[in-house]
Order: C-alpha cells, then structure tokens, then sequence
C-alpha cells in the first residue's frame, strides 16, 4: 500500500505517543499525530488543547485549537491563563508536542522571524504562542517538521522556544524543569539528541530515504546514532485510520501553529 | 451596572484614537462586528491587544487603525499567515506597526495581573529566549524565599476590552460558555468595557460551563447576533473555516483585501463576514 | 490515573506522622469522614494546613494529632470560638499547637502558587498589620517594573492534599459544583492528593457550576456518603447548623470532647457525625 | 414599638448602606445588617460573601459564609482565590463591613490575641480571615460592634487589619487603596474618623444614651463631632423586617467572624 513522505512522517510520530499519557497538543501536524496515536495505539492518551481543552477527543481534526469539538468532547474545559498555570508550568504533562519553522542543531526552536532585522525581517513568522512554556514545562518534547536547509539551520535567526539552548547543562542553569526536545520526526527520518553533547543526530531513516538526502536537507553536519534504524513502513492499518481522520479536514499547515 | 446600548454608539463612546484597546475571545467568542465598527468609526493609531490577533486585527492593521500591536501569536490559525500584519511589518504598509511580542502564558498573566489590580505578573516563562531581548517589559524577579530566579511581566489595562459573549440579560449581567479563554480577565483588567453579545435574553437560565460577569463590572453591553462570524459562539453559531482558508487569498493581495472591507464592512447595509 | 480504594486504604497509605496534611472545603465539602478516619489511625505530629480550621481540625488538635497548624481563620463559623484550638494555644493541651498565621488572601494565594508550580505568590496585602511580625513566610516584594511594594508569600505543597467532592466516575474524574472554594487548587498543590465523594457515579452528566479535576490529577478516590457531615454537599446534604451549636458545649470541656469523640469517631461502628 | 439596642445598632448600620452599593459582607452582625438593608430601603445592593458568592439572596441568615442558600441565590459563585483577586484586591468593591473583638481609636481592627505573648495569649481570637484584605481595598469600611471599654481600646493589642494606623497618612504610605472606616456603628451610637486627626469620635448618640454612657464605655477620651446628632428610632418597618429576618436563624456570633 503506497504512502506520501507526510504519512510516513505523521505515522512516526503517532507511534511515539503510549496510552494513558498526558500530551500537550498544537494545531496542524503535531494535532493530526497525537489524534492519529489516540485512534490507533494509544486509546486513552489525554489530549490538552491551550485553548483550555483538556481530555478532548475530537471525531475529526479541528482546523483551530478552539474548534467547537475540542471543548464539547472534553472532560474538563478550563480557563487559558488556568491551562498555562496550573496544568502546563508545573510539568504535569508527559509530552508537548510541536512544529518549528527552524529548528537548530540544538533543537531550539524559531516561529518569530527569518532574515532581516527583528522589527524589519525578512520573513515575519506568527510567533511563539504557547511553544516557549510548552517546550520549557514538558517533561519531554516531540518536535514534528518537514526537513530541509531552510528550516533544519546550524543556528537558529532567533530562538522562540528552547532545545538545550547552546549545549549540555543549558537547560539546567536556566530552570527549565523538562527534559526537553527526545525526539524530532521529519519526512526523511528520525533524530534524537546525543546523550553527550545534546546535539541531533539521526535515529531513523524512513524506508527508501538515504543518508545523504537527510544529510542534503539538513543545515549541520548531522551525525547518525550508533545503532541507525529504518523506520517500520506505515502498516494498513495506520494508514486507513490516518486518512479517515484526515479526509473530514482541510490540509494542516506547512508550519508550527501551536498558537492558533 | 452596564447599560445595554446599540453596538454603533458603544463603539463611539468608549473607543478613542490612540487608546490601547484588547478585543479578546481565544479561537472563540472573537468580536469581529466590534472590530468592523471600529473599522467603520476609522479609528487611529490604536494600540492594538490580542493573544491571537487572528482575522480580526489582520483587518484593522489593513485599514491603518493601528500604530502598535501587543501579541503573542500572529498567525491565521490552521491555515497560515495574517498577510496583512505581515506587509505592516514587512513593508510598513499601510503604516508600521511597532510590535510587543510576548508568549501565550506571558499574555494571560499580564491579563490576571490586570484583573488583580496587581502591577506585575509571575511565571516560569522566556527563560533562554531572545523575547526579553525585544521588549522592556519581560524582566527577571527572584524568589525572596527560595532565591530562585523567575520572569515578571507587568499588568495589561487596557483602556478598552472587547469581548464577545453568548448572552446578556435586561440587567447587563453576561452568561458565556464553551472556550472561556481570557474573556473575564479582559474585562475586569479594562478601564472601560463592551460585551457584543448573540441575544438578550429575560433569564440567564444556569448552563453547565458557563461563567456570569456581573452586569457592575462592566460598562455597555451590546446586542450583535452573529457579532463573532466568521468566528463562532457555541450552540449560536458555527466557525466558518471555510471563510478562514478563503481570507489568505483576499488578504494576500492589497486591492482584494481593500475591496474585500469596502464590500463586507464599510458599505451601507454590510455585516460581519 | 486515581484510583478508587476504600476510605481507610487510602488514609493508611496516604498519610504519614509529621506529615503536612490539607484537609480543604472552604465551608462546604469539608472531608470531615477522611479526618475521622486519620484521628482512627492515631497519626501524630501532623502539620495541619487549612483556610478555616473549623469543627475537624478543633477534634484533629484534641486528639493530639497535630504538632503545628497554618490557618487564617480558626473559629467556629456564625457560633464563636474553637475550644479544642484554644485549649491547644492557650494551655497547650493536649500537646503545644505551634501556629504559622495568614489572611485568607494570602492562603489562597499560597494554594495558587503551589497549584501553578511557583515558589511564591504576590498580594496586596497583609500591609499595615503586626501579621508579618509573627511568621517568616510573609515578606515584602517589590514590582520590577513601577517599584511598588507588595506582599509575597510561599507556595503551599503540602504532603498529601484531602477534599469532598460530590461525584467520581470509575476512571476517578472528580466532580463538584456549589462552592468550589479552593479544592482544586488543593489537590493541584499537593504531593498526593484524596477525593473523597457522596458517590461514585458509571457517567458525569454535566452540571451548572460544576468543575471537573481530571483523574490522572488525582491520586486516590474514596466513596464516603455524607462524608463532609456536619458540613454539606451541595444536592446531597444539608449543613447540620444544630451541631455546629452543640459542638460549642461539646468541645468546651476536655471530658465532653473525648467522650464524644470515643462514641462518634472511635468506636466500633461509629460514623462522621 | 419597644426594641433592644442590638435592634438599634443593625438598623442603623443597614441604613448606611444605599442601593445599587457592591458590598463585602463578614458572617455576624455585618451579614444581618446588610440582608436588612436588601430587605428594605437598598434593594439590588449587591452581596458579596467571601465564599464565593457574588450577588447571593439569601431568603433567610446564613449561619455560615459558606450556607447553600448564598451559592443557589448567588449571580456567580467563583473560587476562593478568584474572589480575594479578582473581585476585592483592585478596589471594585464599595462597602466592607466589619465586625473587631478589639477596635481602637485609629479604627484599627484585632480579632487575633488578647493579652500575654502572642504565642501564649489570655484570649486566642479566631484571627484574620479576609478582614486584613477587605479593610484595605474596600473603597469604605463600616465597623459593626457591641460598644465596651474591653471592645473600644485605647491601642489595639494585635493589629490584623488596619484602620488609619497611627494617624493621617499611614494608609497612604502603606498603599492601602480604600478610604479606611468610615463609619462604626454600636448598640451606643455611631461613630466617624475626625477628618484632621483621623480619631473616631461620635456622630450620634442612639434614643436614650447619654454621652457620659458612651464615654464610660470607650477605653480612649472620646470626642463629639460638632453636629453630633441622636440616631432616629426604629421605624416599625425596619423592625418588622428584621425581625422577619432573624427568626429563623441562630443568633449571630458576640465578636468579628468575617472568617467564617
């Protein structure tokens, strides 16, 4: 059964999620993977929308975060400035799950702006929205992103959410208590950080990509994990229940979204 | 105790040129025929206050009624961008826009802080970004019992809070439920305020996941059914995401996007989109 | 995910001696059967955390449980004082009460920053009074971006968080309505959490002013039908206005209030009063 | 129409309330007053108790700020912390009645210790319950309490919430946003802060009290305002009403329990 790049990608992200987990979920990709992992694997994985959602379980994919069926189908719908602080800064939620418009060696991420001066850019991105505390708070972070120069950069034009900042030991000294970005899913592949210097190397390859094109669309010299894998191709089953969710809704964004 | 009025002249009486003014609703509640009245009275140099500014402050940033934008997330949600923030501050078109950029949390703190009459606001929130980087008002505070540094952000008090709501009663009291988002603290951190709201109802009659704002706290409430469209307000309308996906071709290009407000919102007889 | 265990499981592995304990319900929901059941199991030297003390810490403190008490209010409400907490400070029987003493602003605040993951809490409050002479864990504070100064106080994490609720459904989601006081905030702040509830319920209907704590905030739901009896649950019971009365006489002598305590609360088959 | 001077001392207090007033009210003789008050001459006075309840209209006494009847009657019922922050600290609020176990001749209010070492008192009060922050930020405080050398004291042994302090200035300097008491009503008469030296000196004397009673029964020199006034009697309404009123319920407690 044949797949595009995106469901390979979507899929790979879903697989991350394990039920009964607590995810911290932005609009586009990162919605469609967690509502993707709730419908397969991972039944009674707790979906926390910012708009105040909590334990929504929509039928179909909302376009915004403050879609009618979040709050309809939600066990609890609380306040925006109660999700921020009583649910999200206290590191209640296992896993946050974002997009980036430029994600670094690092895995700090940028959705403010690319090229140019900040008050003049280049391009002026929509900003941080929740991301910043999301990827602070969570325990840990799953970034979700299409892989290519522009966006996978040895530095980032300006850091909107921290990674591990400039290296091991950042977030410690800055009082970030999550874990930070575990894993980074593309359409080329898998990344993870190196347990010593924090920076992200290659995991997993998806089936039929070769190193050197994840090598071509990435902006650093990236390095492969020891024990570098392929990816399990989507099974039918995966697949059907990916594109019955998707088939209800239009195309999610080309990037992080998680402040809409 | 608030004075029920026509939406025209609670727009008029309370919105100035220049004032700092927040129409809140967060993905819901978004009070787009106050924005369009604003936009009709052609409002000045407004310093524009919103979490999301979404479709609505895309449309006054198009009409030049704005000289500042205090934000935290500028984007169309689910489909891309606000095309008409970005040419603002791309190309200073059609006048700039100074930017106060803060995060989602950041925002609604400044909002609770304001509500509280409180000056600052408290949170784990910026550390290691370059936001404090672009505005004076993201500042380290330290524990005075554990020592532990954290980020301050002072109070938002908007001259002016917006919010839209599914009812009011004779009384001025406002009932709202679904997304409750930051509606309350918008109008309790405001000086002067304006709830537009679906229907008037004789009773409030008590729903599951409603909040009531006493009719004393706030200043007009105005009638305005389908005042949030092409938002929605739970159980009265339904969110038009078609007209979301549609609006980044109309506010791509400068003369639809003008063409766009002269037919919808400036010409006799137009109502919210 | 909260599990659903009997009351005298729960208490016997929730709660330690030298524990800080929270029994909540800001007059109404008062976990008066999960403090029977701790004054049972003869805990000691607990640090007893509470807004207004009321009837069930008056029998914790006479029974010796406690070594030290952080209130703000410790009256018996609408009939006048206390007599087990006075005879606690004043005499220092049955053991000495070390007090720790707030405003009701600034406990609740102190919940709040312990429910939201902060160190401390800021206030306008306690300005003026011989309070912060008394405690450490009152200190002024000064606004980093007008230079006022407020009050900050600590966040309140205590070991183990108690309250009522009305309902739990059998994955443990936490239902309450009326006055919801400062109960979610409780069992937010706390290292381990207790709901105890009128019923355990196969579906939580939604309710007018009903708040749900999800169950994976939780870490052990109890049935205790009329557990919060002589105060109430809104729908279930009513506030036994009579006892709270009679306890004045009850607890006004030492003799009157051990043998009440030994038929109500220690004896074979006695239930919350 | 004969009447005791407990009768004497809530009618007036309900007189100084005035409808369409937002009003922060303490269990006690506060409570009974401000209901007496909605009962008569200020309909749609707005009743605010500090368990939540906004707009609450209670058919008879709560016992407790916490009695069902306030939640089922109440506009809105919001958090406790929601209350205090939103609703009291920025100064919405008009009137704050008070009662006090001691008041001295500042207007400032003890309900925590009398006599001894604070940690060993004679008299352990119930304490501050919301008093501290309602004497602050309520834009005018009334003081409702039974008048005695005991009650009425030259200094306060235990100031938990602050009237004008030491003198003119003091709320100023302390950034205490309401006006302070303004009135304090007793079984004796009434009594308001000198505007020069801000000390409480009498405004009216009930029907039948003599200045000397008054004076015997307040432990500073007490002062006589220049139109000091006597109090008009109960009307048979007001004492109709307020009988209604208290008939079904307990009596109210003899000191401050605004905590409760």
């Amino acid at each position: 059964m044949s797949y595009t790049s995106d469901e390979m990608m979507t899929i790979a992200a879903a697989r991350q999620l394990r039920p009964g987990q607590v995810c911290f979920v932005g609009i586009g990709l990162p919605s469609t993977a967690a509502n993707l992992a709730r419908n397969t694997h991972a039944a009674g994985l707790v979906l926390i929308y910012e708009s105040g959602t909590i334990g929504a379980k929509p039928g179909h994919l909302p376009l915004s975060i403050g879609d009618g069926i979040l709050a309809e189908t939600a066990d609890a719908v609380v306040s925006v400035p109660e999700i921020f602080n009583y649910w999200l800064q206290p590191g209640r939620i296992d896993v946050g799950f974002l997009g980036a418009a430029q994600l670094d060696r690092y895995g700090n991420i940028n959705t403010t702006v690319i090229g140019g001066e900040y008050a003049r850019p280049k391009v002026r991105l929509p900003g941080a929205g929740g991301a910043p505390e999301i990827a602070a708070s969570c325990r840990e972070v799953i970034v979700i992103v299409r892989q290519s120069r522009r966006t996978f950069v040895e530095k980032a034009d300006f850091i909107t959410s921290v990674g591990y900042g400039s290296g091991p030991g950042d977030r410690e000294r800055l009082g970030l208590s999550g874990a930070g970005p575990a894993t980074v899913i593309t359409d080329l592949g898998i990344m993870a950080p190196d347990p010593e210097t924090k920076e992200l190397r290659l995991t997993h390859l998806h089936p039929g990509v070769t190193l050197d094109r994840a090598r071509e669309a990435t902006g650093w010299d990236l390095a492969t994990a020891p024990d570098l894998d392929e990816t399990a191709a989507p099974s039918e089953h995966e697949l059907a229940a990916l594109r019955a969710l998707t088939a209800a809704t239009p195309a999610p964004p080309s990037r992080g979204s998680q402040g809409g | 105790m608030a004075e029920v009025v026509p939406l025209k002249d609670a727009v008029a009486t309370l919105v100035h040129d220049g004032d700092s003014v927040a129409l809140e609703g967060f993905t819901h509640l978004i009070p787009f025929a106050a924005g369009h009245e604003i936009i009709r009275q052609g409002r000045r140099d407004l310093v524009l206050i919103r979490m999301t500014p979404d479709l609505i402050y895309d449309q006054l940033i198009g009409m030049g009624c704005a000289s500042k934008l205090v934000f935290s997330w500028g984007g169309n949600p689910g489909v891309g961008s606000l095309h008409r923030f970005r040419d603002a501050v791309e190309n200073g078109w059609p006048a700039p826009l100074e930017l106060e950029e803060h995060s989602h949390a950041g925002m609604a703190n400044r909002y609770v802080a304001g509500a509280s009459g409180l000056p600052f606001a408290v949170l784990r929130g910026y550390r290691g970004t370059d936001l404090p980087g672009q505005t004076a008002n993201i500042k380290p505070i330290t524990c005075p019992f554990t020592g532990e540094e954290l980020t301050a952000v002072p109070a938002l008090n908007p001259d002016v809070g917006i919010v839209h709501a599914q009812r009011a009663d004779r009384a001025g009291n406002v009932q709202l439920w679904g997304i409750t988002g930051i509606q309350k603290e918008v109008v309790l951190a405001a000086h002067r305020s304006l709830v537009t709201v679906e229907e008037i109802v004789d009773e409030l009659d008590p729903r599951p996941g409603a909040i009531v704002i006493p009719s004393w706290a706030v200043t007009y409430v105005a009638a305005a059914p389908g005042g949030s469209q092409p938002s929605y307000s739970l159980d009265y309308t339904i969110r038009d995401n078609d007209f979301y996906v549609a609006w980044d071709k109309i506010a791509r290009d400068r003369e639809t996007f003008r063409a766009w407000i002269d037919e919808h919102v400036l010409a006799e007889g137009s109502v919210p989109a």
